[in-house]
């Protein structure tokens, strides 16, 4: 079988590329997808980035020094949709691309050609969402979350924002359906379901998930649009509708979108931490469970975002009671790590210490969370700092820390290279430090009652918004370090032994060369 | 498990008798019963989600819905009707003969070994294998990877002992 | 799948390997006996059926709760 | 370097003003119990951070590959899962109880001694008493930080950004529920140490109640972003003994009487420009600028505008209606004589010129 593969065959595979820049607008091939993928959501981050400086200029001192209201509304809402939709999410997908065909032995993605539109519906989304900066009237400044109706007071920015919004959203729907097909379809043969590495599991949970609330989205940002142009008046109290309605709307697509971005990342972090523990994953089918069940419960406590809005008491108890019972899950995911670690033989290198610092840090969000599932304390926090110190524990420490972890776990993998060790982990406490500075005194903030998003404070939050302004300009430079880290080495990085990780054992380590061929799995492994 | 799923390879098989035949599947990890179901839980999920929005007075949702499921659809449907295709290529008793499955459909071709051309065509970057004779040709190794396609042409040629008709077009 | 054509499991088997999935604690060897005999579909109008009860039991509490402060 | 720079402003800060590390002095029952919630939260917290890490920094520590530590080849144990399953679940349990009763108690809104509706405008807060003692005191409550403080032109004051110049003024002990209401975006009306934050929403009625057990001020904010000056819209309730609160009403009364306008009066067109310049200045100025020039791309300019200076009816429809799609919100909840006014404020500043005044009868006219 296959016994014909010879030099001339590879031949053939590689002359007819097309080279330049033509080959990465006309690539199907997943890898090339994938690469493109995390480029722009690195992109995407240093732009979002750079907002969040702006912001913490501003925030340094009390007083308007750096930027006038309306442009500081702008950075908190072009922050947020940036970081959300252009750096996170494209970047999990870019991990998707790489790793799912590599993980079940498959060639490529089931839907090579749609999966290079998916890539490119991005640049033009990101592209619109700039320009919208430039409108008359400048940005628009309505968060990230675009309650009515202050969307419907705004200029032009706001339509350009809800076309991007609507492209990012099709290029979502696009990727989802080319994961749940390949891994569905295009499993090796002997990879059961059961057998796939966690990443894979969480991929396709995670695609599950945007089918089901990305027409959610659409949904709300179309009604704000004919709210504000053809005279609807879905969220307009003059005209019948309620402003309410928007919110619930939108949490109801943004909790699971919480999860959207948190699930890959467990699956990153699943990988790494067996491997550096030279252990099998610990409850792996308690995992995939926990993770299901997370998904499905995702969508029955998207009002704990609403607490102040005046839902009835018995809604309250009842989003009260089933965020708090959520927690469960999560955590016996936190303790299967622990596990998987206990007597392992674990050694510290890049990837198992960005992952180590999100378990960390994703735990402190996870406790973060207890106090806000608590309603009448969560009322008091609600739209304060507090708040804000939350999610980025859970979102930069959950999301951006594991995506680091597999940034550095499988670039050996992609790029034959290897990373400078000693870089990669001057990397990682530079960023666990800073993004502590930054993040941890934002709590107290919350707690003595500094609300979000405002661009001038009261005297007596003054110590903690400078420490945290240092902080954040410190993450951002650290930031700029993991670039020049990674430049050198796909430069002048060594080349990467053929297992670099003693104890990784998915498909893409034990069956196929290091670095991973242009076409990999042309016969699919046989899985036992 | 283990022999269901090699049945599923997309495989070169030759066999050195008297004869030489070739069966290419693609891969499919699915059974088309199960791949009905995790469609429906997909759609069912985000059909019941805007439905119950559109009770809520946000109808603007179900047909961001409808869309979506459509897509999916039509993913899950281009994937299942071809979940079957095979190709089978063999040279026996002097005739060159050609079973295509696709999509349901299946096409049987049969040439004189003697008179089919091989081809190998550059199609919008992609290089596809053709056998063909008397002006009639037919696609194989469409499930094969490039180099592998490659690699079943070189075989064919050596069995139909017609060499190449080259990289024209 | 080779699960098709082998013995379904009852509805209270189905039941308690959904309630154990929500609860988040499998064990692979009841998990691979399970798998043997219950249809995904199975799974999937339980854990639709058990999120139903488990929103219900919580509103009902609530609701309760609220009740017995009015009254 | 920048490490140090964050402990010698830590250090700077702490040997300053006392920093703030927790939720500010509960001045009501509700807020206390909040904060006893909060602590015991952080407590059981504190348990749970000392079990999960320290096995975590255990297990770093002790089964590590340097010091020759051996993978054992485990990978289940139903037993442990289900013990630590249970464990947080019982103590979620546990915490279910206070969590329901404080939020029972803050929400309880029933039997109010004073009732007041406070509604979110771009950008202040409007009162009006509606039940109780004080029935019928009606006022604006804006910023009263001057411009040049906030640009740094001249020294912060203590209270910086969180004075106005009309606080909300209560009882001390007594039951005060506030409904809570927005005439253009979403709002939300925040007092930390009263425990009070409650949304409000432009064509809805919300409720929140506190009880102040002490006398003071305190002090808080829009919660919720609504536009350019969310972060300057500060709320300051003063909470007084019974009897200063029996002044303040009695002088509020008076003060409302004096401020009434007659309604037959004869108004000239100065005596217009002058009421119609405070006018501005509360409502306008935010946007429109104090030269009248606006922020172009954002807010138009009212100096030289034709609309301006164009009939006046144009202009009073906007004033009472708003312009969908912008921020200019309707006014229509100032009198007639108010609006009048700062129309004719408008049409005789910065340049503009229209000696023909328009009058309180016309605005009415144009209800």
């Amino acid at each position: 079988m296959s016994a014909v593969l010879d030099q001339h065959g590879h031949e053939h595979a590689h002359d007819h590329h097309p080279s330049g820049l033509m080959r990465w607008v006309t690539t199907t091939n997943h890898k090339d997808i994938g690469t493109m993928y995390l480029w722009f959501s690195f992109a995407m981050f240093i732009v979002g980035g750079v907002m969040a400086l702006v912001i913490r200029a501003e925030l340094f001192q009390p007083g308007l020094q750096v930027v006038n209201p309306e442009f500081f509304n702008a950075m908190t809402t072009y922050h947020g949709l940036i970081m959300v939709f252009g750096a996170i999410m494209p970047a999990f997908v870019g991990f998707a691309n790489w790793q799912i065909p590599m993980m079940i032995g498959a060639p490529d993605m089931a839907f090579p050609r749609m999966n290079n539109w998916s890539f490119w519906l991005l640049p033009p989304a990101a592209t619109l969402l700039i320009a919208s900066f430039f409108m008359p009237g400048g940005g628009a400044g309505v968060g990230w979350t675009m309650y009515a109706p202050l969307t419907v007071q705004q200029g032009p920015a706001m339509d350009l924002m809800i076309f991007a919004v609507h492209i990012l959203g099709m290029s979502s729907i696009m990727g989802s359906i080319n994961i749940i097909t390949t891994l569905l379809n295009m499993r090796a043969p002997g990879m059961t379901l059961m057998k796939m590495p966690l990443f894979c599991w969480t991929w396709l949970i995670t695609a599950y998930l945007l089918i089901a609330v990305m027409p959610v989205l659409a949904g709300a940002v179309t009604m704000t649009l004919t709210d504000r142009h053809f005279g609807t008046t879905f969220f307009n109290a003059a005209g019948g509708g309620d402003p309410v309605l928007y919110q619930h709307i939108f949490w109801f697509f943004g909790h699971p979108e919480v999860y959207i971005i948190a699930i890959p990342a467990f699956g990153v972090i699943s990988q790494v931490i067996p491997a550096f523990s030279r252990k099998p994953l610990f409850g792996y089918t308690s995992m995939v469970y926990a993770t299901a069940s997370i998904a499905i419960l995702s969508f029955i406590v998207w009002a704990h975002h609403m607490y102040t809005v005046g839902m009835p008491t018995v809604g309250q108890l009842y989003f009260m009671y089933a965020t708090m019972l959520i927690a469960i899950p999560t955590g016996v995911k936190v303790f299967n790590w622990l596990a998987t670690m206990w007597k392992g033989s674990i050694t510290f290198e890049t990837p198992m210490l960005f992952a180590l610092g999100f378990l960390f840090l994703f735990t402190m969000g996870g406790f973060s969370g207890l106090v806000l599932s608590l309603t009448a304390v969560d009322v008091q926090l609600h739209d304060t700092y507090y708040v804000v110190a939350h999610f980025h524990y859970v979102m930069v420490a959950g999301a951006l820390f594991a995506a680091f972890a597999g940034v550095y776990y499988w670039f050996p993998k992609w790029t034959g290279k290897m990373y400078d060790e000693k870089l990669g982990k001057l990397h990682f406490w530079l960023s666990l430090i800073f993004f502590n500075v930054t993040f941890f005194v934002q709590h107290f903030l919350g707690l003595a009652g500094m609300p979000r998003r405002i661009p001038d404070y009261a005297l007596q939050f003054t110590e903690f918004n400078m420490i945290s302004s240092i902080g954040a300009f410190g993450f951002g430079l650290s930031q700029v370090f993991f670039f020049y880290v990674i430049v050198k080495a796909i430069r002048s990085g060594e080349k990467a032994p053929e297992h670099p990780w003693e104890g990784a054992d998915t498909l893409e380590w034990t069956h196929l060369p290091t670095p991973a061929p242009y076409h990999s799995f042309e016969t699919p492994p046989v899985v036992k | 498990m283990q022999q269901e799923a090699e049945a599923n390879l997309p495989r070169v098989e030759a066999d050195d008798g008297h004869g030489f035949s070739v069966t290419v599947r693609r891969n499919c990890s699915i059974s088309p019963r199960n791949a009905c179901l995790a469609f429906a839980a997909a759609a069912v999920v985000s059909f019941a989600i805007g439905v119950g929005f559109a009770a809520a007075g946000a109808w603007l949702v179900l047909p961001f819905a409808g869309i979506e499921i459509a897509a999916l659809a039509a993913a899950f449907f281009f994937h299942a009707r071809h979940a079957g295709d095979c190709e089978s290529i063999a040279v026996r008793d002097g005739r060159l003969r050609i079973e295509v499955r696709r999509g349901g459909a299946c096409e049987v071709h049969e040439f004189h070994p003697a008179w089919a051309r091989l081809a190998l065509r550059r199609c919008g970057g992609e290089l596809r294998l053709f056998v063909g004779a008397h002006g009639r040709d037919v696609e194989v190794g469409r499930h094969l990877t490039v180099p592998a396609r490659g690699a079943l042409a070189r075989e064919l040629g050596a069995r139909l002992g017609s060499g190449w008709r080259g990289l024209g077009i | 799948m080779p699960e098709a054509g082998k013995r379904d499991a009852s509805i209270g088997a189905v039941a308690r390997t959904v309630f154990w999935s929500f609860f988040g604690v499998r064990r692979r060897a009841h998990h691979e006996d399970e798998t043997v005999r219950i249809k995904p579909v199975h799974v999937i109008v339980a854990g639709v059926v058990g999120a139903a009860v488990f929103v219900a039991v919580l509103v009902t509490l609530a609701k309760l709760i609220v009740g017995g402060a009015a009254g | 370097m920048l490490a140090g720079a964050g402990a010698a402003a830590l250090y700077a800060g702490a040997a300053g003003a006392a920093l703030e590390w927790n939720f500010q002095t509960p001045a009501t029952r509700t807020a206390a119990e909040v904060n006893d919630l909060h602590l015991l939260m952080m407590a059981i917290i504190f348990v749970i951070f000392v079990g999960v890490f320290g096995v975590m920094f255990y297990s770093i520590y002790a089964h590590r590959k340097s010091v020759g530590h051996k993978a054992e080849q485990f990978h289940e144990n139903t037993t442990v899962e289900v013990i630590w399953t249970v464990i947080p679940f019982l103590i979620l349990i546990a915490m279910a109880w206070p969590a329901t009763r404080a939020l029972l108690n803050i929400r309880d809104t029933a039997h109010p001694d004073i009732t007041i509706k406070a509604t979110g405008y771009q950008w202040k807060w409007g009162y009006d008493y509606l039940q109780g003692d004080g029935q019928g005191i009606s006022f604006y409550s804006s910023l009263s930080t001057p411009r040049a403080q906030i640009e740094g032109a001249e020294p912060k004051g203590p209270n910086y950004l969180l004075e106005v110049d009309n606080p909300v003024v209560v009882p001390v002990g007594k039951k005060v529920r506030v409904l809570t209401t927005a005439n253009d975006v979403i709002h939300a009306w925040y007092v930390p140490s009263l425990a009070v934050k409650q949304d409000a929403i432009p064509g809805f009625v919300r409720e929140t109640a506190f009880r102040a057990e002490k006398e003071g001020t305190f002090r808080g904010q829009c919660a919720e972003l609504c536009g350019k000056d969310h972060g300057f819209m500060p709320i300051v309730v003063e909470v007084v003994s019974e009897e200063k609160y029996a002044a303040w009403v009695a002088e509020q009364k008076k003060k409302m009487a004096a401020a009434a306008d007659d309604p037959n009066k004869q108004w000239s067109l100065p005596e217009l420009v002058a009421r119609g310049e405070k006018v501005f200045a509360a409502n306008c100025v935010a946007c429109h600028q104090a030269n009248g020039k606006g922020v172009p791309g954002a807010f138009p300019a009212l100096a030289g505008s034709a609309f301006v200076n164009g009939p006046h009816d144009a202009l009073l429809k906007l004033l009472l209606e708003g312009r969908k799609g912008t921020a200019m919100a309707s006014f229509k909840q100032l009198t007639d004589t108010e609006l009048a006014a700062v129309a004719d404020y408008i049409r005789n500043s910065w340049g503009n010129a229209n000696p023909e005044p328009v009058l309180p009868a016309q605005v009415k006219a144009a209800r």
